[in-house]
């Protein structure tokens, strides 16, 4: 830059601390006796394609960053981040359901399922509104997305295991340790 | 010696005696280094003491002080005697020194400090920055196994009803009230129950002769068939009443 | 001005813009790809002798106002916090001495330390607690922040005014240290 004379340095501090834009009388104001609209002007000079731009705004002045860089001022952040345990179960009920209202997750559940849940699962991209299920109310049907099929490596939702799979991995333990309990109960019930 | 003015100032105006202290070294207007211990323990002894005539309260940190300076002093004057038990004085003086010095230091470096230029007094950033953004993109991620695993907890919590009847073949008494009247109009002759029993294995058989004996008894009591028996274990018959 | 290439006015723009100081690391997450320190050192010159400067506080870069404009610019109401004698005092000790326990802070001050004085510090953000030192009771150490730097115009606590000069005399060592320095001197003149 050429190196600027006092004037100029002067209006340029001011507008850079300045709150507002300024108009030339408060620029005056501030500085004193000089000329502020020669200042403004070699200012103006200065700046030309860098990266700040002084910019006048009706008849004040600022300086603003440069238009074309507006997309530097932000910046992309990729976070991993993982399910709930409910946004986990209600995408496996989907899953293995699809097409399937809130209702029918939540019946199948046995627990309410918050709205933001489905949002979130939305937001993944892996869940899809699939139309009504012509009911009264006409509710929402939710089935998932070529995504989800793609994220979890499979290549149709019939790879998904079926219950007796579940059993035979022991996912369903919980299940069988009922069932004992409820046959003890019997057992203790006969012997009275 | 103390001078008048500083008689007149209140102790609250120092933040401790080595403050005071500092200050008075200061009234002699030399190097720190070459300071004069035994005038500046002088100084001290006589401003406290000026303190206690004018009967104003001193605080015990001064007055400790006073009463180490005043041995300070006594040993600084008394001639040396070689003895281990006791401090050397001029160690005790020169400690006393180095203290001042540190102290003086600090509140110099202090006051250079906070005369610098200083961000938002002197000098200043820009009052409105447009601001940077970051703009934070959900990367979400969940296996397979955490998927069926969900399931499988689902299927755990609410399932057990539903796959314990799904896995037994029955007939049910309404199932069973329903066919046997409906078969029985059929045929004008006696039938055996047997004979209105669906086709099917064992146990669904099993389950339907026992539904459609109670049916048939149902319908008896009703009075839409009638039931005979020829011999005990003998085939039961029915017919429609008409 | 000299007409700026792209990574110069990428970083103008980004210092201009942010709120607050930026570490060449947080400028780079901005900007991408180019030579963050020569687009910095190139904006040094661009901007020397003019009336904002680009400066360096700690690891972190921003544009201020330069400081002989000050006159015209000085705002003393309250935006600045005013600090006690103690406040002034206690910082200074800190600064020059970091890490600093309170016990040593008092040892040089001669004074009890009220809390509230640290926690004025504290309060300014100039002033953070820094671990604590292996001794018995672990006391807690004090340091200063990236923000005192700022806030002093430093570019690194090495500029603290009069370090040097402080450390060469011996001045901010301990009082302990520095007497056996002394009486060694002392019996090596007596020896001669």
């Amino acid at each position: 830059m050429t190196p600027p004379d006092d004037a100029v340095r002067a209006v340029e501090a001011l507008l850079f601390a300045a709150a507002e834009p300024l108009s030339v009388d408060s620029i005056r104001a501030y500085v004193g006796g000089v000329d502020v609209r020669a200042a403004l002007a070699q200012l103006e000079r200065d700046y030309a394609g860098r990266g700040i731009a002084l910019v006048r705004r009706g008849e004040r002045w600022h300086f603003e960053t440069a238009a074309d860089l507006a997309h530097l001022l932000r910046r992309d952040r990729d976070e991993v981040r993982r399910l709930s345990r409910a946004g986990i179960e209600v995408l496996a009920i989907i899953a293995y359901h699809e097409p399937v209202t809130r209702a029918e997750i939540e019946a199948i559940r046995g627990v309410a399922t918050a709205k933001g849940t489905l949002d979130v699962l939305m937001e993944t991209g892996w869940v899809r509104p699939a139309g009504r299920r012509e009911l009264p109310g006409r509710p929402l049907l939710y089935a998932t997305t070529p995504d989800f099929l793609t994220h979890f490596g499979l290549s149709s939702r019939r790879d998904l295991p079926g219950i007796d799979d579940l059993r035979a991995a022991g996912l369903l333990d919980p299940v069988d340790l009922a069932l004992e309990e409820a046959l003890e109960v019997a057992k203790a019930a006969d012997s009275d | 010696m103390a001078e008048p003015e500083q008689l007149t100032l209140d102790l609250e105006g120092w933040e401790g005696p080595l403050d005071l202290l500092l200050s008075l070294a200061r009234a002699q207007k030399v190097d720190l280094r070459k300071l004069s211990i035994l005038a500046l323990v002088e100084q001290y002894l006589a401003f406290i003491r000026q303190r206690q005539t004018l009967q104003l309260e001193v605080a015990a940190d001064y007055l400790v002080m006073a009463a180490w300076l005043a041995y300070l002093k006594s040993a600084l004057l008394l001639p040396r005697v070689a003895d281990d038990e006791e401090p050397d004085p001029e160690e005790l003086a020169l400690r006393l020194q180095l203290r001042l010095e540190r102290l003086a230091a600090m509140r110099e470096a202090g006051a250079r400090l906070m005369a610098r230029d200083r961000l938002g007094r002197d000098v200043f950033p820009r009052a409105a920055p447009e601001g940077l953004r970051t703009i934070r993109h959900a990367q979400w991620r969940a296996e397979i196994y955490d998927l069926i695993a969900a399931y499988g907890r689902v299927s755990a919590r609410t399932r057990p009803v539903m796959h314990v009847v799904a896995d037994r073949e029955v007939m049910t008494l309404e199932a069973a009230l329903a066919r046997v009247a409906r078969l029985v109009g059929m045929t004008l002759d006696w039938a055996t129950l047997e004979s209105f029993l669906p086709d099917g294995s064992g146990r669904l058989r099993k389950s339907a002769l026992a539904s459609s004996f109670l049916a048939a008894l149902e319908l008896a009591k009703q009075g839409r068939v009638e039931l005979r028996q020829q011999a005990p274990f003998a085939p039961l018959l029915l017919r429609a009443v008409r």
